[in-house]
C-alpha cells in the first residue's frame, strides 16, 4: 500500500513540532538521573512552552521591528528544515528543497537573525552571545563543511535522502570516512546546538552565555518560539546525525509497513543518543571560550582526515 | 569472516592508529598521552591478528600477542610507575602551537600517500591501503618527538614511530620473520628499560626532566 | 615581649605612649600623636606586618573626639595603633602610601563617620549610596537612625576605560541567580577584562550602629547573624572580644565545643563551595553531589545541635549547645562516611582535565598582590601566605590542637578550590581530635559585668578566613561601638586585582573561588 | 536605424559623451547638472545592459574595426556572450548607482562644485564599458587608463582630506603597476602572434589564433594575473583597495567596489579562457590558491574594521577571492578536460561576480546614506539607526544577508554553486590535488561563516542598539532618488536569489563558448524551481520553496499566535536593578571582534595597549585608563611600505607627475603604451 509523500511530510512536520520538546525533556531526564536527581516529568518541556504561550510579551522599549520578527523566523527556518531531513521516510516533497550545504545554511539565517536580535536591545550581554555565537559558528563551519564532504565521497551526494539511501545500503559504519565524519559531526553538533562543552544551556550566569546571552531579552510567546526552536533544533541535529551515519529503519520506500516501523525505530535511536548526549554533558565542563578553537579544530581534523581515509583507505 | 570485512575492518583499525598518533600529537598531559599510546598497541594488535587471519600466516598471532603484551600492557605499565615516581603525573607540557603541529600532521599524511602510492599500485595485498597510513604514523612520531621537550612523552613518541614501522611491516609484506620481530620486541624493552633508569638519573641530577636542560649542560661543557 | 610594639616605639620614640584606658587584654595598644600616625605604619610596613583593619570610633561621650584605631599583624601577634581627632577637625593622615588595603576602610571612615583621611586618593562614598546626603555620617552618635532619609540625586565617578571600542558591562546588585547583591562594573574590550570595580553598599543595614543600643547578650544574636553563612564564626569572635573586654572566664569544655562548631562550619561551606565552583564550569555533577554532603552535615546539624547552620550556638560565656555521648558517636560515624564519600568526590575533581582546565591559571591573585592587599582566609593561603589565626594566634583550644593548613603559591581558582578540599581533610581530623579530648564540666559562665570605657579585641578564624571583632563600652558599660570585620572587607580588594586580564566568562568562577560576604561587607 | 545590440551601444556611448562635453557649460547650474547629468549616465547605463542582455540572450557575436586610434592601430570593438555579460553586470548596477547618485550627491551642494564627478563619473562608466568591448591590446590599455584616470580624480575629489590624497596616490601606483604587467602580456602574446616583427599581432582575434609556446604562455598568463590582480584587490595586491574605496564618495564607492574590480576579472577570464586557451593545471591551481587566501584574509580584514565603508572595500577582496576559487576551479577542471565541471566553475565565478555587483553596490548606496544622514563612518559613533532610517536599514539588512551568502537571497546561489564544484573534485584523477582542493572547500566555509559575523557587525553595530558616540544629532530618512536606487539593487538581489535557474540558462552561452560545456540543461532539470547543477540526487537547492516555506510558516505561526489577543507591553532594559545604566553598556565594533581577533591574530599586526592613570597609582585605585588598539596589515610593512617609498621617491624625481591634469596623464600614459609595444 502506498501512501502519499504529501501526507508523510505532515506527520513528519508534526513529528518535529511535538517528539523535539518530548526529546528535551527525555535528555533532562536522563541527565538528572545521571547526577542522581529526581527528574522532572518528561512533558515539562512542552508545559514551558504552553506556559510561555500564554503569557503576555514584555518588549524593550527600544526593541525594532527586527528583535519581534526574529521568533518567528528562527522558527519558521526550523520548522522548514524540519521538511528536509528524512525523519521517517526518504521520500519527501521538500526533500530536494536543499541538500546538506543549503541545510547548514538555512540555520546560519536563523543564527544570523537571533544574533541580530541579540544586538536590537543594545545591552551588554546581547552583544556579547551574538559575538560568541558568530565566532564559534565561523569555526564549526570549515568542520561542517569537511565533514559533509567526507560523508558526499561515500554517497557521492550532498542530499539527504540520497545519503540515506545509499549507507543504508550495505555501506557501514565501519567505513572509516564515515567513522571520522562521525566523530567530527558530534562535534560540531554539540558546537552548534549550544550543548555542554561549548555552551550551557542551563547557566544563570549572563557573563559566560552564549545562545542563552543573545535571547535573554525574550519573553511570552517570542520566547516560547525561540526555546522550541532549539528544541528542534536539537532534535534536527541528533536526526541529522541518524539519518546521515545510522539511517537503518528509516523508510525508503513508501510502503506503509516500512513507514509504521520507522517511527519505532526512531525512538530507539533517539533514546540512545539522549543517553549519548547525557554522558558527554556529565563528564565534562564547559570549556573556555577560546578553547572553543582547538575543540573545532579538531572537528575539523577528523572531517579531514575522514576525508583522506576515503582516499587512502577506501 | 570475510577477506572483504576483515579489510573493512583493518581499515578502521589503521585509521583509529591515525587518530591515536595525531590525539598524542595534541595531548598535553603525559598520563593521557600514555593512554593513547596503549591503545594505538592495541589497535596495532588486532590489526595484527586480523592481517594473520587474512594471510593465514599464524606467526603474526605470536607477533600480535606480543604487541599486546609489550606495547599495551608492559611498556604502559613501565612507563606508567616512571610518571609516578618522577610526580610528573599532572604536569602540562607547553605544546607548541596545536592547531599548526596539526596541519603539519595533515600535510605528513597526504605527503605519505603520495609517497605510497606507486607501492599500492603494484601491491595485490589485502592491506596495501593501510601503508600509507602506517608511513604517516612514523611520520607522525617523528614529529612528535621534535615538538615535545619532555623525555618521558619524546620517549612515547619514539616507540609510537616504532609502531608505525611495525604496522608498515605488515601491512607491505604481512610482516617480518617472527625472529626479526622477537628480536626488535627485546630491544624495545630493553630500550624501555634502560631509558627508565636514565631518565631517574636525570631527573636526580638536574631535578627536571625537561631536555633542554641537557642542551644547557653541554653549553657549559 | 611584643616585636611590633618595639617596632613602632623605636621609630617614633618617646611620643608613643602605652594605650592605658583602652588596653583590652587579648592585645597591645598604642597611642600614637595624630601628626604621627601614618610615619608609624612606615615603620611596620618596613618589617612586613599586614593591616588587619582601620576603623574610627565617635568617642564624644568621652569627649576625646574620634578615635582612629588602625590593627596590624604579623606573625604570631597584633599591634593596635590609635590616634584621636577632634571634633572640630575629623581628619588623620592616611595610611594608603603604605598600605594599599587601607583605602577602602578610610573610605568607610570617611562616609560613615565622617573623619577624613587626608592623602588617600579616592574620596568616593564606600558603602554609603551616592543618592544619601553627604553629610549622613551613621556613625556618629549624633546620626539618630530612627528617621528615614530624603534620598539626594548623586553620582558615583567610576574609574572608566577612555578609549575608542570599550564598553561596559553593568552586572547586578540584582543577580540572575540566589546570590546576595553587589555591583560589578567591567571595562571591557570584546571578552578582555581591562578593569573590575565593584561597588557594593547594596545590603548595608546599619548593623555597627544597631550594636551601639543592644545589650552586650543581645548583640551577639546581632553579630550571628551579621553574615549568616559563618554565624559562628561572627558570633564566636564577638563572644570572645566581650569576654576579653569583662574578662570573663569561659568553660573549658564550651571552648572544645565552639571549636567543633567552627569547624562543622567550615566545612559545611566548603562542600558547598567546592560544589558551586564545579558549577560555574558547568560541571553540575559535582555541584549536586557536595550539595548533597553539605545538606547532610548541616541536618546532622540541626538533629544534634538545633540548627541547621549552628545560629546562637555561640554564647558569650560559653555555648547554648551540649554533645552527648551518643552525639559523639553520631558524629564520628558521619564523619568516616563523609571522608569517603568526599575523597571519591575529590578523585573526580582533580581527575577531570575539562574542570581543570577551567581552573587552573584562572584568576590568578599573585602572592606579591596577595601581602600587598593584605588578603586573609583561604584567598591568602591560596596565594602563597600563611595566615591562619588557629595557629599563629590561637585561641583555645587550637593551642592545644596542631592544625596543618595547606599553603599554596599558584593563587588561581585551582588553588583556591584545593586549599578548601585540604581544610575539609584537616577540618574532620580535627573535629575527631575534639570529640575525642572533649573534657567534661559546664558549657557557660555568667558574664561579669564591663566597666566603662574598656575594650575587647577578638580574631577568630572563621571558614572565610579570620574574622576580628572590636568592642568598647561606654560611659555606663554599654555598647559604645562594635567594629565588625569580616574576611570579605580585604578579599574584595583581590578579587578586582585577580580579573586583570582575564575574560569575562571566567568572571564568575573567580567570583565563586573567592565567596566572600556581602552582608559582612556591607554591614 | 537598425535596432541592434551594436546600435543601442552606440547610443549609450553618444550619450556619455554628450553628457562629458556638455557638462562643463552647466557648470553655475549645479542642481540641473546633477538631475541631468546622473539621469543620462543612467539612461546610458540601461542601454548599455539591454544591449549586453540581449547579446546573451541572442548569442550573437559582434565584431566592428574602429576608424579610431593611431594611424595602423585601429581600435577593435567585438560584443560576445562574455562582453555582454559584463555589460549587464556594470550597466545594471550604474543603472541603480546613478539614480542613487540624483540623490547622494545634492550633499555636496553648497559645499564644492561636482562638474568634475559628474564629468569624470561619466567617463569611469564609459572607460569601464569600452573595457569590456574592446578586442584589441591598444584599445584595451586606453580604455583601461581611462578608467583608473577618471576613478583617481574621483578618489580624489574630496582633496582636502589628507587620506584622500594618500589613498588616491596610492591607487595610481597600483594601477599603474598592474597596467604594465598587462601590457607586458599583451606584448608578449602579441609579439609571439607575429614573431615579434609588426604590430598585427596586437588584435585579440591575431592572438586567440596563435599557439603560444609553453613558457611563453605562462609568462603571458603570470603578467596578466599579476597585473588584472593588482586591479582586483587580490592579496598581497590589495592594499590600495580599502584606502581608495573607503574615501571616494558613496556612489562612486559603489560602482568601484561593485563593477570596477570585476573589469579585473574579465580580464582574466578574457586572457585565460579565450585568448590562451589551454593550459596546464598548476595556473588553475595558483588562481586558486590565491583567491583562497583573499577570500579568507580579505574577510578577516573586514571583520576587524572599525570604518564602515572600509570594511565594505576589505569584504570585496573576499569576493574577489570567491571569484577567483571558481575560476580556479575553472581552470582545473578545462585542464583535465572535464568540460561539464569547468562550466559549473565558471558560471559559479561569473554569477558570483553579477551577485557582487549588486549587493556590494546596495551596501555601498546604504554605506552612502548612513554617511549622508549622519556624517559618520566610525561604527563605533553609530547605532540605533534602525529607528530613524527604517528604509536604509532595511536594504542595509538586504544586502548584508545576500553578502554573508544566506538563503534565499543572491550570494548563497553562487557560493552554492563554488561549493558544489568543490564538491566534484574527486573526479580529479591526480592524487595530490584530490587531497588539496578539499580544504580549499573547508577555507571558502570559513570564509562564508567569516562574512556572516562582519556583517553582523556591520548591521548590528551601526543600526541596532542605542546611538553612541559624542554627537547625537537628529538624522532624517535619505531622499527618494537614493531609496529607489538602492530598492532596485535590493530587489535584484532577491530576483538573482530566488531565480537561479533562469540566470544559468541566460548565462550558458558565456560556458559553452569558453569551456565547451553546458550545464543549464542539467542546472534545470527537476524544474525550474530546483537548482539542480548535476542531478537532482547528486545536490539540489530551491530557493523559491524554501522562500516561500519560510514565509508560510512565519505566516502561519503569526497568525495563530495572535489569535488571543496578547498584549505586548513596553518595559525599560533589564538594568540588572541598577538604574543609571548609560550606552557605554552596549557592545561596540572592536568588541564584537575581539575572539575572531585573538584567535587570527597571528595574521595581522595587533597592538594593543592600556595605560593606568595617573601612572604610577597602585593598580587599586587608578583614576582611569586608557586603551588603544591597532589593527594593522602585515603586507602593508612587508610589501607596500618599501614600495610607497621607492614611488615617493621616484614621484619626486619626475615632479610633474603628479600635477593632477588628465591631458597630461593619459599622454604620458600613451607614451608608456607605445614605447612599450615598439620595445616588444
Amino acid at each position: 500500500m502506498k501512501i502519499h509523500p504529501f501526507l508523510i511530510e505532515m506527520v513528519q512536520i508534526a513529528v518535529l513540532l511535538f517528539a523535539a520538546p518530548l526529546f528535551a525533556g527525555w535528555v533532562k531526564m536522563v541527565k538528572c538521573w545521571s547526577q542522581g536527581r529526581t527528574a522532572p516529568s518528561l512533558f515539562q518541556p512542552v508545559r514551558d512552552i504552553r506556559k510561555l504561550l500564554s503569557k503576555d510579551v514584555v518588549l524593550a522599549e527600544n526593541a525594532s521591528w527586527i528583535f519581534r520578527f526574529t521568533p518567528y523566523l528562527v522558527f519558521g527556518v526550523t520548522v522548514l528544515a524540519g521538511g528536509i531531513i528524512p525523519i521517517i521516510s526518504t521520500d519527501l516533497p521538500l526533500a530536494a528543497t536543499a541538500d546538506v550545504i543549503a541545510l547548514v545554511a538555512l540555520f546560519a539565517i536563523a543564527r544570523f537573525f537571533t544574533a541580530l536580535a541579540g544586538m536590537d536591545i543594545g545591552t551588554a550581554f546581547g552583544g556579547m552571545g551574538s559575538s560568541r555565537e558568530m565566532t564559534i559558528a565561523s569555526l564549526a563551519e570549515p568542520a561542517m563543511l569537511m565533514a559533509i564532504f567526507a560523508v558526499s565521497l561515500a554517497s557521492k551526494s550532498t542530499s539527504l535522502s540520497q545519503m540515506v539511501l545509499v549507507v543504508s545500503q550495505g555501506y557501514s559504519i565501519l567505513q572509516p570516512s564515515l567513522a571520522f565524519a562521525l566523530l567530527a559531526f558530534i562535534l560540531i553538533a554539540l558546537a552548534e546546538t549550544g550543548r555542554v562543552p561549548v555552551d550551557n544551556p542551563a547557566t544563570h550566569l549572563e557573563l559566560t552565555m552564549i545562545h542563552e546571552a543573545m535571547v535573554l531579552e525574550y519573553s511570552g510567546r517570542h520566547l516560547a518560539l525561540i526555546e522550541w526552536a532549539k528544541m528542534m533544533k536539537l532534535f534536527l541535529f541528533v536526526v541529522l546525525g541518524i539519518s546521515a551515519f545510522f539511517p537503518w529503519g528509516i523508510a525508503v520506500n513508501d510502503d506503509l509497513a516500512g513507514i509504521l516501523a520507522a517511527p519505532a525505530y526512531l525512538v530507539m535511536k533517539l533514546g540512545l543518543a539522549a543517553v549519548g548526549l547525557v554522558l558527554i554533558e556529565t563528564g565534562l565542563a564547559k570549556m573556555r571560550i577560546f578553547r572553543v578553537t582547538e575543540f573545532l579544530g579538531s572537528a575539523f581534523l577528523f572531517a579531514t582526515l575522514g576525508m583522506l581515509s576515503f582516499f587512502i583507505l577506501e | 569472516m570475510s577477506t572483504q570485512l576483515a579489510a573493512q575492518i583493518n581499515s578502521l583499525l589503521a585509521a583509529f592508529i591515525l587518530l591515536t598518533a595525531f590525539a598524542m600529537l595534541a595531548q598535553r598531559k603525559k598520563l593521557a598521552i600514555l593512554h593513547l599510546f596503549a591503545w594505538q598497541g592495541l589497535f596495532l594488535s588486532v590489526s595484527t591478528a586480523i592481517v594473520g587471519f587474512v594471510a593465514k600466516s599464524h606467526h603474526l598471532y605470536i607477533s600480535s600477542l606480543l604487541t599486546l603484551t609489550l606495547k599495551v600492557v608492559v611498556l604502559p605499565y613501565i612507563l606508567h610507575v616512571l610518571i609516578r615516581k618522577l610526580k610528573i603525573r599532572k604536569e602540562i607540557e607547553a605544546v607548541v602551537n596545536v592547531p599548526t603541529t596539526m596541519l603539519i600532521g595533515i600535510a605528513l599524511v597526504i605527503f605519505s600517500y603520495h609517497l605510497t602510492a606507486p607501492i599500492r599500485e603494484l601491491s595485490t595485498l589485502v592491506t596495501r591501503s593501510t601503508l600509507a597510513v602506517a608511513l604517516a604514523t612514523v611520520m607522525l612520531g617523528l614529529l612528535m618527538m621534535i615538538t615535545r621537550r619532555h623525555a618521558v612523552t619524546q620517549i612515547i613518541g619514539f616507540l609510537a614511530m616504532e609502531n608505525g614501522l611495525f604496522f608498515a611491516a605488515t601491512s607491505a609484506t604481512y610482516g617480518m620473520p617472527l625472529v626479526v620481530e622477537l628480536g626488535v620486541a627485546l630491544d624495545i624493552l630493553i630500550a624501555a628499560f634502560i631509558f627508565g633508569i636514565f631518565f631517574f638519573h636525570i631527573n636526580t641530577t638536574f631535578d627536571s626532566l625537561d631536555v633542554d636542560q641537557m642542551a644547557r649542560l653541554k653549553e657549559e661543557d | 615581649m611584643s616585636r611590633l610594639k618595639d617596632i613602632v616605639v623605636a621609630a617614633l620614640g618617646k611620643d608613643v605612649k602605652p594605650d592605658d584606658t583602652l588596653s583590652p587584654a587579648s592585645v597591645i595598644s598604642l597611642f600614637i600623636p595624630r601628626e604621627q600616625f601614618a610615619e608609624a605604619t612606615k615603620a611596620l610596613k618596613n618589617e612586613y606586618a599586614l593591616l588587619a583593619a582601620e576603623w574610627a570610633t565617635d568617642e564624644t561621650s568621652f569627649s576625646r573626639g574620634f578615635g582612629i584605631y588602625a590593627c596590624f599583624r604579623k606573625e604570631m601577634e597584633y599591634l593596635i595603633v590609635r590616634t584621636s581627632a577632634p571634633v572640630d577637625d575629623p581628619t588623620f593622615p592616611s595610611l594608603t602610601k603604605k598600605f594599599a588595603a587601607a583605602f577602602r576602610f578610610e573610605r568607610q571612615i570617611q562616609s560613615l563617620m565622617g573623619v577624613t583621611a587626608i592623602g588617600n586618593p579616592d574620596s568616593r562614598p564606600w558603602i554609603k549610596h551616592e543618592d544619601w546626603p553627604a553629610d549622613a555620617w551613621p556613625l556618629r552618635k549624633s546620626f539618630d537612625a530612627s528617621k528615614p532619609l530624603p534620598r539626594v540625586p548623586g553620582e558615583y565617578q567610576w574609574i572608566r576605560v577612555k578609549g575608542e571600542g570599550i564598553y561596559e558591562i553593568p552586572v547586578g546588585p540584582v543577580h540572575a541567580g540566589i546570590i546576595e547583591p553587589g555591583h560589578f562594573r567591567f571595562q571591557a574590550m570584546g571578552e578582555d577584562v581591562i578593569n573590575l570595580e565593584e561597588k557594593l553598599g547594596y545590603v548595608h543595614k546599619g548593623i555597627e550602629k544597631r550594636f551601639e543600643s543592644l545589650s552586650w547578650h543581645e548583640a551577639s544574636r546581632l553579630a550571628g547573624r551579621v553574615s549568616g553563612d559563618s554565624t559562628v564564626a561572627h558570633s564566636l569572635a564577638y563572644c570572645r572580644a566581650v569576654e576579653a573586654l569583662t574578662g570573663s572566664p569561659v568553660p573549658d569544655r564550651a571552648m572544645w565545643l565552639r571549636a567543633l562548631f567552627l569547624e562543622r562550619e567550615r566545612i559545611a561551606n566548603h562542600l558547598g563551595d567546592l560544589g558551586a565552583i564545579c558549577n560555574d564550569v558547568a560541571f553540575a555533577f559535582l555541584l549536586y553531589q557536595f550539595s548533597r554532603l553539605r545538606e547532610i552535615v548541616l541536618r546532622a546539624n540541626l538533629k544534634l545541635f538545633g540548627h541547621r547552620l549552628l545560629m546562637d550556638r555561640v554564647v558569650p560565656g560559653g555555648v547554648a549547645a551540649n554533645i552527648d555521648a551518643a552525639g559523639i558517636q553520631a558524629i564520628h560515624q558521619e564523619l568516616d562516611w563523609l571522608a569517603r564519600e568526599f575523597e571519591r568526590l575529590v578523585l573526580i575533581y582533580d581527575e577531570n582535565s575539562s574542570v581543570e582546565d577551567r581552573v587552573r591559571d584562572t584568576g590568578v591573585l599573585k602572592p606579591e598582590q596577595a601581602r600587598d592587599l593584605c588578603v586573609v582566609g583561604y584567598v591568602a593561603r591560596a596565594s602563597g601566605l600563611n595566615l591562619d589565626c588557629r595557629i599563629h594566634q590561637p585561641f583555645p583550644p587550637y593551642d592545644r590542637i596542631s592544625v596543618n593548613v595547606p599553603v599554596l603559591v599558584s593563587g588561581d581558582v585551582h588553588a583556591r578550590a584545593w586549599v578548601r578540599v585540604e581544610e575539609v581533610r584537616e577540618s574532620m581530623r580535627i573535629i575527631r581530635e575534639v570529640l575525642n579530648t572533649l573534657p567534661e564540666g559546664g558549657i557557660m559562665n555568667p558574664l561579669s559585668d564591663p566597666g566603662p570605657d574598656r575594650a575587647g579585641f577578638a580574631a577568630v578564624e572563621g571558614w572565610r578566613g579570620e574574622t576580628l571583632y572590636w568592642v568598647q563600652s561606654g560611659p555606663k558599660g554599654e555598647i559604645n561601638r562594635c567594629m565588625v570585620r569580616d574576611p570579605s572587607s580585604l578579599n574584595w580588594l583581590g578579587l578586582e586585582q585577580c580579573i586583570h586580564g582575564n575574560i569575562v566568562p571566567d568572571f564568575p568562577v573567580c567570583n565563586k573561588s573567592f565567596n566572600q560576604s556581602y552582608s559582612g561587607h556591607d554591614l | 536605424m537598425n535596432f541592434s545590440p551594436g546600435s543601442i551601444l552606440s547610443a549609450s556611448f553618444l550619450l556619455l559623451l554628450f553628457l562629458v562635453l556638455s557638462a562643463p557649460f552647466l557648470r553655475a547650474k549645479q542642481r540641473l547638472l546633477i538631475a541631468i547629468g546622473f539621469s543620462i549616465t543612467a539612461v546610458a547605463s540601461l542601454l548599455a545592459a539591454f544591449a549586453g542582455f540581449w547579446t546573451l540572450a541572442g548569442g550573437v557575436t559582434y565584431q566592428l574595426v574602429l576608424p579610431l586610434g593611431l594611424p595602423d592601430l585601429p581600435f577593435h570593438i567585438r560584443l560576445d556572450s562574455l562582453a555582454g555579460f559584463f555589460l549587464v553586470v556594470i550597466g545594471l548596477l550604474a543603472f541603480f548607482v546613478s539614480i542613487y547618485s540624483i540623490g547622494y550627491v545634492k550633499g555636496f551642494l553648497g559645499q564644492r562644485p561636482v562638474t568634475s564627478l559628474v564629468v569624470f563619473y561619466a567617463l569611469f562608466i564609459a572607460g569601464m564599458l569600452l573595457v569590456v568591448l574592446s578586442d584589441d591590446a591598444f584599445l584595451f590599455l586606453v580604455s583601461w587608463e581611462i578608467m583608473a584616470a577618471s576613478t583617481y580624480f574621483l578618489v580624489l575629489f574630496e582633496d582636502e582630506r589628507p587620506e584622500n590624497r594618500r589613498a588616491a596616490f596610492l591607487y595610481l601606483v597600483v594601477a599603474h603597476v598592474g597596467a604594465i604587467a598587462i601590457l607586458l602580456s599583451f606584448g608578449i602574446m602579441a609579439g609571439l602572434a607575429t614573431g615579434f616583427s609588426g604590430f598585427e599581432g596586437y588584435t585579440f582575434d591575431a592572438m586567440r589564433k596563435t599557439v603560444l609556446p609553453s613558457g611563453w604562455a605562462a609568462a603571458a598568463f603570470l603578467l596578466a594575473f599579476f597585473g588584472f590582480s593588482a586591479k582586483a584587490g587580490v592579496i598581497p595586491l590589495h592594499a590600495w583597495l580599502p584606502e581608495a574605496h573607503p574615501v571616494a564618495p558613496s556612489n562612486v564607492s559603489a560602482l568601484m567596489s561593485g563593477v570596477m574590480l570585476k573589469t579585473a576579472i574579465y580580464g582574466i577570464v578574457r586572457v585565460v579562457f579565450d585568448i590562451i586557451g589551454s593550459f596546464p593545471w598548476w595556473w588553475g591551481s595558483l588562481v586558486l590558491v590565491f583567491g583562497l587566501l583573499s577570500a579568507v584574509i580579505g574577510i578577516l580584514f573586514a571583520v576587524m574594521q572599525q570604518d564602515l565603508k572600509k570594511l565594505l572595500a576589505y569584504s570585496s577582496v573576499k569576493n574577489i577571492g570567491i571569484i577567483l576559487i571558481s575560476i580556479g576551479l575553472a581552470m582545473i577542471f578545462s585542464s583535465y578536460q572535464l568540460k561539464p565541471l569547468a562550466a559549473l566553475a565558471l558560471l559559479a565565478g561569473l554569477y558570483h561576480a553579477l551577485n557582487h555587483a549588486m549587493y556590494k553596490g546596495l551596501l555601498f548606496m546604504g554605506a552612502g546614506a548612513v554617511i549622508h544622514a549622519t556624517h559618520e563612518r566610525n561604527m563605533e559613533n553609530l547605532g540605533g539607526l534602525i529607528r530613524f532610517l527604517p528604509w536604509t536599514s532595511v536594504l542595509f539588512l538586504i544586502g548584508c544577508i545576500s553578502i554573508s551568502s544566506l538563503p534565499p537571497f543572491n550570494g548563497f546561489v553562487s557560493e552554492w554553486l563554488t561549493f558544489q564544484a568543490f564538491l566534484l573534485s574527486p573526479s580529479l584523477n591526480t592524487p595530490i590535488l584530490k587531497l588539496l582542493i578539499p580544504l580549499g572547500a573547508a577555507l571558502l566555509a570559513l570564509s562564508s561563516a567569516l562574512a556572516a559575523a562582519a556583517f553582523v557587525k556591520a548591521f548590528g553595530i551601526t543600526f541596532l542598539g542605542h546611538r553612541r558616540g559624542p554627537d547625537q544629532g537628529r538624522v532624517h530618512e535619505v531622499n527618494w532618488p537614493m531609496r529607489i536606487g538602492m530598492t532596485m539593487a535590493a530587489i535584484s538581489c532577491l530576483m538573482l536569489g530566488v531565480l537561479p535557474t533562469y540566470v544559468i540558462k541566460w548565462m550558458d552561452p558565456i560556458a559553452e563558448k569558453l569551456t565547451g560545456a553546458t550545464i543549464a540543461h542539467s542546472a534545470s532539470g527537476f524544474g525550474w524551481m530546483w537548482l539542480t547543477p548535476i542531478a537532482h540526487e547528486r545536490a539540489s537547492y530551491s530557493a523559491p520553496v524554501a522562500f516561500a516555506g519560510i514565509l508560510v510558516v512565519v505566516i502561519v505561526t503569526y497568525v495563530l499566535l495572535h489569535t488571543r489577543p496578547g498584549a505586548i507591553r513596553r518595559a525599560p532594559l533589564w538594568d540588572c536593578g541598577f538604574e543609571k545604566i548609560t550606552d557605554r553598556m552596549q557592545y561596540t565594533a572592536a568588541s564584537f571582534s575581539m575572539p575572531l581577533r585573538r584567535i587570527f591574530g597571528f595574521l595581522f599586526a595587533v597592538h594593543e595597549e592600556v595605560k593606568q592613570a595617573p601612572p604610577g597609582r597602585h593598580p587599586a585605585f587608578p583614576e582611569s585608563f586608557t586603551y588603544q588598539l591597532r589593527v594593522r596589515d602585515r603586507f602593508w610593512g612587508w610589501l607596500y611600505k618599501p614600495v610607497i617609498d621607492a614611488s615617493f621617491w621616484v614621484s619626486r624625481m619626475v615632479g610633474r607627475l603628479q600635477q593632477g591634469r588628465i591631458q597630461v596623464y593619459l599622454i604620458y600614459s600613451f607614451v608608456t603604451i607605445i614605447v612599450l609595444l615598439l620595445f616588444v
